[in-house]
């Protein structure tokens, strides 16, 4: 086997073990932070909707979506 | 008449060489492969622009002082990945892998179809004619972790004159997932381990959301720091998205600013399929390895589950693995399906897409990896 | 006091020269033209604007490490041209002129008004104290093509000091086409001619459109690759229009894209208006050209029309000549109202928007041309 | 003459000239092109319109948008 | 083991400095400053996750080659800090100022914050240790004006060095103004003052508002030409937004080219964060100063207010003149809150915004002085 | 007290002067302004409002019409 093979191979095994190793690290991590996440600083559920009213300005015309669909209905479907 | 011999002199038809008309033909390909087929058009369609412009002979689009030869600055200088990188970390949720942690595993599983294709590279330049060198083994090799600014952003600091092939093959077996997975998936599983049904997964509060690309990087900087620019773009992006108090920042990283630079990243990528780099024997070798990648980071994907299985009570359905070859959301979206065959009250969607950012973050680590240690 | 006076002397009162009080006046004229009188407000704004902040003294906007310096870099490297061509492409719609290509020979006639001012401009060399090489002779006749980019891209690469002038003239002339052409017009065809009703165009197919653009750069790759780097990004811009596929990168390109270019042109394109280049006899002999240019094309779509009429069975109405000069969609306007004049029931709109688009190839053809001979 | 004058001459009838050729080969490669496409591929003619569906959304909207605004501002302003 | 020690030598916990330690904790501070207490979430955001990345080991992000180093050209050239002004100024209406113009002075007034820390920087150079020249202290004054566009500006022309620790202290404190001035308000007003009730603002028509920012770069382009870049971009944004004629190029500059450019400059700021320009004495100093420049610019306006006061029969409240520093609309915002508590039926939110823009351009003329003055 | 000391007590009487001196011709300016342009050229007291639909409109539009869209395509889809 050429030298360039057994450095590709080495660079498998170091390159997989990492790739596992600092995943696996992460898991760990998740794991530890939403322990302490969910016990020092738990969301009230309905927070998490509404805790966004600026990217959520979509999710409150979610009314006014019901009133201009039947609007926009009776539009087209007018007598003409 | 001496005028008009110069003059036919300056068409290009009298300059054009073969392989500037095959190479213009492959970008009409590609053009096809994206309008017509669907091939991730939104990539394929700039870069096969890009490829015929930079292959118009007299044009010279590509030389100093022509258009894609200042555009390409924004690869070269890694800007154009890394930004496709923020958006896409802003259009990123991370909430089903927060719920199921251990998902990660599978995405580190995929990352093999990465290494095997390196060495695949390697053994190849047994063919004669081949001669690739461990960076352009790393390069080509990066095309398995099924993410395309990852790939270009690899490709162009470890093999700049392959990147062309490699941003092409990496783009187009992501358009082929659909048709890649599902035999191996089906090979590697039994009907019963189809069927399995995963419980659902617990609501992620928004303070995690926050808090996990801040650990993402952080755990980069300690231990990985030659990863640090793609996945601290990516969680700059996600933070901005997740935080919800920079909003115009986050819509603008996922809207017109990823446009642009995608049109930009586009003719960038097709300006470097030029036939003295295109047609090779070792675009060949990219393109099977390329497959290879794909499947071999499918079936890792899918046996890694397997074997979590073998060691934990709460099952995981193994179709879930193979969307750890990341392709958002794409492989997500093929696990579904297969579990919807044999089990039709099996919705694997929010599962998978657990696998399937995990395999993001995978392929980010790994391509880091090769970055630090092939030099 | 010694400091009351070197204050005096950083006062732009103390070193403001003649050339530059007027220039900053002519800044202001064109921010009026623009505001007041809607002279293509897009672009005479900023480039008013930036003929002002270029003309104040000692703050040096202009000079090495300044603001419209570093743009400035955009208009040299063609970019931000060439990006505002694609996002007129985006906006382009080939179906009228799809449905009656004959409507071509109409841009092409109207091209008639580039090399005519050309040819003007080198005989105003008898002009004492004028010296135009052919060079700046190509430059200023592109504005006849009636188009910004392209009259931008052209001067830029043939005449970069003219271009002020040049680019100035071309927006201009375009805001005036409802002033400049309807005479001409009305004097070159008979009443009968005015009220000639054309048949109504056929739908234009999806498929053709997608192919079009394809066809057009496939042409000029092989015939005028001169003019690639215009004509190639229209039709890629026209493409991602056209093809359906890719709708957020077209988007992007009709709007935010082609804004931010354009901001960033007006303010490069006003830098060039410097007192040195532009209080000069040659301004005023490039008002007199782009004047002629634009009379002379609107003439020759119109005879043009009338000459095809002679040969063929089915009549265009000759005013729709008149919007081969381009200047999208305005000359398409004018020959809609001249022809409602005549005929109440005759809306030549769709019938004038073929020429109408055929001038901007036509033109970005001719720019080829000029590129390609004049060097 | 001048030299300059010849070769402007030149320039204008050469230009204009491949100016001609170029859009009058525009002209034939359309027509080819049209009628392959209209005998191979032909479009399902509605499929035009309902094809785009984002793009062409827009225009219709215009007419929309003034009656919904309308709507909706009945909906903001009525008695509460 | 030799290469699981080099490994190791690769990570960033074998690399880090103490230093590099602690500037990442600083860059968390902000995000947690940012993201929970919303301090200026849009700037210190960026700023943050940038001081982060650029202090990441190995990596290399600040270095020749790397992401930060590239997008530092943005603030290197001004150009970055113009456009976000340009966007500001597209953003502002100056109805409230032209309807009652005076309070231009209290503008005028809260800019001594700037000049009084200038001389306070001065002054802590007698602490040991300190050593600030003239461009510095000028540089640090700067955040005096209460404008964070205007503070990066002057920064990276005067002090780069400083300009992260400048650039932190102005967005903190601007964050911080409803807590800095109200005490600084209360005590230099009676309630009998506080009460004061102002006449109604004139509607201000549309032809005043297009004619203003003409008229102030033809003020700036005569009397402070050093000025005129950032009042320049400043009155161009402006006057696209009043005029109504590009409001396409008004909305992108208020919207996506602000947004994008906020993205970038924020991560250019953040890289100026190293531990070895940020961990010294100077940035104790530094925000020092900051805070002693916001109170004296408060107390400026509001004695300011009561001043002119002595000389009109119409009353301004002197509330209003706290305004002054800019940090619009915070500031104005304080001074309505501080109005109500003491007379419910005073809104002063509209009188308020007229000095608070009027502080806008204060600091912007201020800065062009700095520039023009300090060598 | 050092030279730096001085000119910065300098800079700061010329700064203030001179930013003083700035705004307060700023004021005279906008008096003049506005007293020439409210003379010469009043503009029509409705016509600011009505000026400028188009910047007004968007913002708000830009929502309303997601929310259209998806009703109307509803609408259209619709088994029927
Ligand atoms: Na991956
Ligand atoms: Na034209
Ligand atoms: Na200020």
């Amino acid at each position: 086997m050429t030298e360039l093979m057994t450095s590709g191979i080495e660079l498998m095994m170091v390159g997989m073990g990492l790739v596992f190793l600092f995943l696996a690290m992460l898991v760990l991590a998740i794991n530890l932070m939403s322990a302490l996440v969910l016990r020092y600083f738990p969301d009230a559920p309905p927070a998490t909707a509404a805790g966004r009213p600026a990217g959520g300005g979509k999710g409150v015309d979610a009314g006014v979506i019901a009133a201009i669909a039947a609007a926009v209905h009776q539009y087209r479907t007018r007598p003409k | 008449m001496d005028n008009l011999l110069s003059l036919w002199h300056s068409t290009g038809l009298y300059n054009i060489t073969g392989g500037q008309a095959l190479m213009m033909l492959v970008g009409f390909l590609l053009l096809f492969l994206a309008i017509k087929k669907g091939f991730e058009p939104l990539l394929l369609l700039p870069i096969g622009f890009g490829a015929i412009l930079s292959n118009i002979p007299v044009a010279g689009l590509n030389d100093e002082g022509g258009l894609l030869y200042y555009l390409y600055f924004g690869i070269k200088t890694g800007l154009f990945p890394l930004l496709i990188f923020m958006g896409v970390g802003a259009m990123t949720d991370f909430g089903p892998l927060l719920a199921n942690p251990k998902t990660l595993l599978l995405g580190a599983a995929a990352q093999f179809g990465i290494f095997a294709s390196l060495l695949g590279a390697l053994a190849l330049n047994i063919v004669p004619g081949l001669e690739f060198t461990l960076k352009d083994a790393a390069a080509i090799a990066i095309i398995g972790g099924a993410d395309g600014p990852t790939a270009i952003y690899v490709a162009s600091r470890l093999s700049p004159e392959l990147l062309g092939a490699i941003a092409v093959a990496a783009y187009s077996y992501m358009a082929l997932v659909p048709l890649i997975q599902p035999p191996i998936m089906r090979a590697l599983t039994t009907e019963a381990e189809r069927r399995i049904e995963m419980q659902q997964l617990r609501t992620v509060g928004r303070s995690e959301k926050i808090v996990f690309p801040l650990l993402l990087i952080g755990l980069t900087a300690l231990l990985l720091p030659s990863a640090a620019p793609l996945v601290g773009m990516f969680a700059l992006g996600n933070l901005m998205n997740a935080c919800g108090v920079v909003d115009r920042l986050s819509q603008t990283a996922q809207n017109e600013l990823i446009n642009i630079v995608t049109i930009f990243l586009g003719l960038s990528v097709g300006s470097k399929l030029s036939a003295e780099a295109f047609l090779q024997m070792e675009t060949l070798g990219i393109l099977a390895l390329g497959a290879a990648a794909f499947a071999i980071g499918t079936a890792a994907g899918v046996l890694m589950a397997k074997l979590m299985n073998k060691f934990s009570k709460t099952l995981v359905n193994p179709l879930i693995g193979a969307a750890g070859v990341s392709a958002v959301p794409m492989a997500a979206r093929v696990a579904n399906k297969l579990g919807l065959e044999s089990n039709p009250h099996n919705f694997l969607l929010m599962h998978a897409m657990g696998p399937n950012v995990a395999g993001v973050i995978g392929s980010a680590v790994a391509a880091g990896i090769l970055l630090s240690l092939v030099q």
